[in-house]
């Protein structure tokens, strides 16, 4: 459901342009990444984010990555720009070249950053939730005083892997959040017919954790719904936080997406998370429309950049097969 | 007899089994409403409904256990795996509990049920979805295990699976379900644990299972033009093994390679290479080689990727070994 | 916290003298296997079931077996005597005779019978919990009116097959009672240890299923909930239930124990199932002195006999070793 | 030099690791309060405290790709399996996770864990307590994966296993643990990756790793007092396999047995058969023979668990057939 306007944007100009910003240049990537795809310079997987920037950019936002981290499935661009990766290794990774983020090995499922302490990119549905659980156990033990991220999707609630990390993060008193981007899809499968309740956000409390829940779509809503999961976590209480959401496209680029309308997707166009800051942002004249077709037009230059870089990069050498596997 | 692909065979093959015994119902993730990850269950949930074609949650080792468990109590499920690479959160039922029920009830029980879907690399899917795990399988008594490699097989294999009162698991292969050829339209069964002779020959003995037939016999049709002839088994069966097809074979020509697009270490193939170099231990003349899939994770890039699998060039320089000829 | 006592017996006095006189079939059975295990003629793992009495004879007294079954872990001689198996073929198992349930194949850990629906028996821990469900899908399947148990420990409940479970029961609407006998120890680890929440009942509502609890040491208020229980699950409502007990002996055979104090055994003691139940009996002029020592003679007769049976039974033959694998 | 059991010899490794580093924890069921399963940890919880020695819930998967995502982080995790029957839970976040990650980042990430349990059948566990997995974890590149036999062995490859920046899965066995040997007091590593010489001889190669190595030597005692030369190779690591030492030997001896207990197919011993076949073709006298666990599920009843199982006597029938001697 979409929320009833907040009376005043909270942030200031800069740090929304920010938001704005990030989101867009996901969205302009993403779009570029399934051009590629169809002119196929990418294979295999290739899950976009448009429809759901909002989540990544709003949650990571709060994030210190020095500090803290952030994990999450195959459908990672998003999140590996928001952690702010390089679009050009980016799509260069997506182009199997040896210039990307994993020297190509990796591809679309698999982007990683040991620097911006993004650890994937996982390609097993809900793997990366005990994973994010060990991280986040990493940091307690360390006293870092840094928070996990650990993102799935709706269709990955119901790994048992959900259940056995939720206890351990709760016994041990983790710092993690744990976020569902519930885009109500899993592949083909609508999130009602395999879920035994409707509110994710509910099951929080068999594990005597805070659960929030947020609308995806709303990237302010996200960033203060999980600032306040944060800190939260940051003293060591888990927390479970549902943002609904929806994805715009396919499951991935193979996907003739017949389980689903046209109007189920273009009523959800209409919330846009990227329109709906932009005129939450002119409404309160935050933004001109120079200023909007400047960022527009940035990240569309950063993006046809990062083609070309990913273009004339070379591809890893033979040798490369046998390299990158043990430490 | 008509021309089917590989996946046409498999969903015939489920659909008459369907249609013959209320008992058989099919469960997995998309398998209903989406037609299959890879369209194998085309229109059987619009033919037989979703109290017989169940949509399951993303919940691998739930769903495969309730499948052992409708089997225990009298039901013939299908599972299918969207692909082998996440059978391994379910493996402890298949292993642990599918395997052995039988044996620990002291043979009060029975478990027949199917567990299939693609196993092996395909193309652009990195490491974690292209994976070939026949070695997990094959190495556990109380399964059996088939790997067909035509539509024929697909359709034969499949139905003595669904008929069979053990657990069952089935390689199949994404890159495979589009294949083509002819397969009689009158029903067939092919028994479980029969390898097949893919093509005759005398100089070179060429066993495989699954996927890699392809190229195995495009090695064969190179070494022909060699003035080689191999003859190719397809093992069609991985437990039980066809043992004495492939002895037949090589006690005939003397000189065998494996072809198995697995990891190398502790796999079908390295298994299958030491029966072979012990069995027919008086009668070889070179030592029994394997082609594998590199010891490696598979890389998304798409040449490494290919650089990892078994090739045809990879056969032939096996074969220039095992023959001591370096013309071939 | 033992309830206060229900103002009457509501069951009649053939019933009562039933469920009494399987308790102490099962408290004899294992006592008996106790010192055989001392004698060495048995082996490896044997749990015992005493104290826990009331939870299977209670729960499993409101079946009917010839639709119904039964599935529990490697503590499971309890399951099976209350299931009517024959108490003579389970010593023989366990003493790994031919004659023994599963041939001597199975031991201790692997009680089944076909005849009787009790499909085990397992030592995985948790790993009954999704065939379980898998049998009550077969009778919703077949539609045969059959409801299914699913017994299992404290200690399982935090394996991930049980979320996967509740959720497949709850959105297949299968008829199941899963019934975790939280007997307060998983080995040597306090269930408050490791759990994220007091009450595991609770958790039912996660899954959108009635979630009950009952006195574990209470036989009567054990079957009037699981009877509860499983009225609303032939309607295909999955129901969990919790039951609170105590194990009087070790883990297994070979558990030192170190891990709880003698007050604390004792304490349980105190309030023995059995005694509980024979107490309430003689309050209401149902059992005398003398009717409950031929109760106890006889199952003593019975444990007698089924050791002279499994004695005096012969070894699997050699040959058997490739016998029973495949169908 | 004092004598002490495989049992104290794994605990003084972590011992010493944990003193030695403070980023080295351990985690599994019942490790801490109950001093572990088969009392391995004893002690190090009173020494450590619960923050680095941590009981877990019975949570196979959650707990392992908890330590995969410690690993990763920058600690060094010793998950602990009670046994390695319960570590199929976890084997996706072992196989898809710890031994992939550093390849799937293009060698960004390194993920130094440790898993440890004992393997392979004890005594009347039946048929799901009593499996040998070696070949699963042999199977995967990106592993290592480590089988000490002796108490010297498991003290100074687990101190390696525990310093290496690489997973590293431990096959112990609750038969080794009271086993008793001298093991150096001062401090020592050993080296993952070199097989050791157990015995010397000249006439006959008998591999095995783990457990079995007992009985191989029993065998060749007995092979002695007939006049027969064998020597033992203990592998001690399988992945990497000094498959060097392997060789050498059998080009001196020209015959081999493999001892392996785990099921026969697909497995570690019989890869390292077809080694040898293939490695050694021109100069073995005999085909190489394996003696593994019989092809089927552990039954509980003793007689039939000892006829599963490798014995001295299956040792020596395998050598009379290498031998070509019926009189041993
Ligand atoms: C263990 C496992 N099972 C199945 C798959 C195949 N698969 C990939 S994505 C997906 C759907 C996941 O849906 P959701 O978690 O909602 O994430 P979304 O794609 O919507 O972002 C499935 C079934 C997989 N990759 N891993
Ligand atoms: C998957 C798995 N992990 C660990 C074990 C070892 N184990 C056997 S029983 C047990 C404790 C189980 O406790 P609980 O579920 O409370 O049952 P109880 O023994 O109290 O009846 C453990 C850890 C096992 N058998 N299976
Ligand atoms: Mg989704
Ligand atoms: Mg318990």
């Amino acid at each position: 459901m979409p929320k009833a306007k907040t009376s005043k944007l909270a942030l200031p100009k800069q740090e929304l342009l920010a938001l704005l910003d990030q989101m867009q240049l996901i969205r302009s990537f993403e779009e570029k990444a399934g051009q590629m795809y169809g002119l196929r310079k990418i294979g295999g997987f290739c899950h976009l984010y448009t429809g759901q920037e909002a989540v990544a950019v709003g949650a990571i936002s709060n994030l210190n990555l020095a500090k803290d981290y952030v994990l999450t499935a195959y459908r990672d661009h998003g999140h590996a720009l928001a952690c702010g990766m390089d679009p050009s290794a980016s799509m260069a990774e997506l182009f199997g070249k040896v210039t990307g983020l994993s020297r190509g090995k990796g591809g679309s499922m698999h982007f990683f950053s040991a620097e911006k302490h993004m650890l994937g990119g996982n390609g097993i549905v809900g793997a990366q939730i005990p994973i994010a659980t060990g991280v986040a156990f990493a940091q307690a033990y360390e006293k870092t005083g840094g928070v996990t991220l650990c993102f799935f999707g709706d269709g990955a609630f119901h790994q048992g892997a959900l259940h056995e990390s939720f206890n351990l993060a709760r016994i041990w008193n983790l710092p993690i959040v744990y976020i569902v981007e519930n885009n109500q899809w899993g592949m083909g499968t609508s999130w009602k017919k395999v879920s035994a309740h409707a509110d994710f956000s509910a099951t929080a409390a068999a594990y005597s954790m805070m659960g929030l829940a947020c609308d995806g779509m709303d990237i302010l809503d996200v960033k203060s719904t999980v600032a306040k999961a944060i800190e939260e976590a940051r003293k060591g209480n888990p927390v479970f936080v549902e943002a609904r959401t929806y994805r715009y496209k396919g499951h991935s680029m193979s996907d003739p997406q017949k389980y689903r309308t046209r109007d189920e997707v273009d009523e959800y166009r209409t919330r846009d998370p990227i329109l709906y800051l932009k005129g939450r942002m002119e409404d309160e004249g935050l933004i001109s429309e120079a200023e909007w077709e400047a960022l527009v037009g940035n990240t569309e230059l950063i993006v046809e950049e990062s083609v070309r870089f990913a273009e004339s990069s070379p591809e890893p050498a033979a040798g490369e097969l046998y390299t990158d596997i043990l430490a | 007899m008509a021309e089917i692909t590989y996946r046409e065979a498999l969903n015939r093959a489920m659909d008459e089994e369907m249609a013959r015994d209320a008992k058989v119902f099919i469960l997995g993730e998309e398998v209903g409403e989406y037609d299959g990850a890879y369209k194998v269950s085309k229109g059987l949930l619009s033919k037989y409904g979703p109290g017989r074609v169940k949509d399951t949650p993303i919940s691998e080792l739930g769903f495969t256990g309730l499948g052992v468990g409708a089997a225990l109590a009298g039901l013939r499920p299908i599972v299918e795996w969207m692909t082998h690479n996440f059978a391994l959160l379910a493996i402890d039922q298949v292993v642990n509990n599918a395997a052995k029920m039988r044996q620990m009830s002291g043979g009060q029980l029975k478990v027949p049920i199917v567990f299939r879907g693609p196993n092996g690399p395909a193309e652009y899917l990195a490491s974690q979805h292209s994976q070939a795990f026949a070695s997990y399988w094959a190495h556990v008594p109380g399964l059996k295990v088939i790997a067909p490699a035509t539509p024929a097989d697909a359709y034969g294999l499949l139905k003595s699976a669904i008929r069979d009162d053990n657990p069952v698991v089935v390689l199949e292969s994404e890159m495979m379900y589009a294949w083509k050829d002819e397969v009689p339209d009158e029903e067939f069964l092919v028994p479980i644990g029969k390898a097949r002779v893919a093509k005759e020959g005398k100089d070179l003995t060429l066993v495989t299972f699954s996927k890699p037939i392809k190229i195995v016999i495009e090695a064969a049709a190179a070494l022909v033009a060699k003035g080689v002839d191999a003859e190719v088994i397809d093992l069609r069966s991985i437990r039980p093994l066809d043992e004495g097809a492939v002895y037949d074979s090589v006690r005939k020509t003397g000189r065998c390679i494996v072809v198995d697009e697995s990891w190398p270490v502790a796999s079908v193939g390295s298994h299958v290479a030491w029966l072979v170099s012990k069995h027919c231990f008086d009668t070889l003349d070179a030592q029994v080689e394997l082609v594998s899939g590199e010891d490696v994770p598979m890389p998304y890039n798409h040449a490494l990727e290919i650089a990892a699998q078994p090739s045809v060039e990879k056969i032939l320089a096996a074969a220039r070994r095992v023959l001591y000829r370096e013309d071939l």
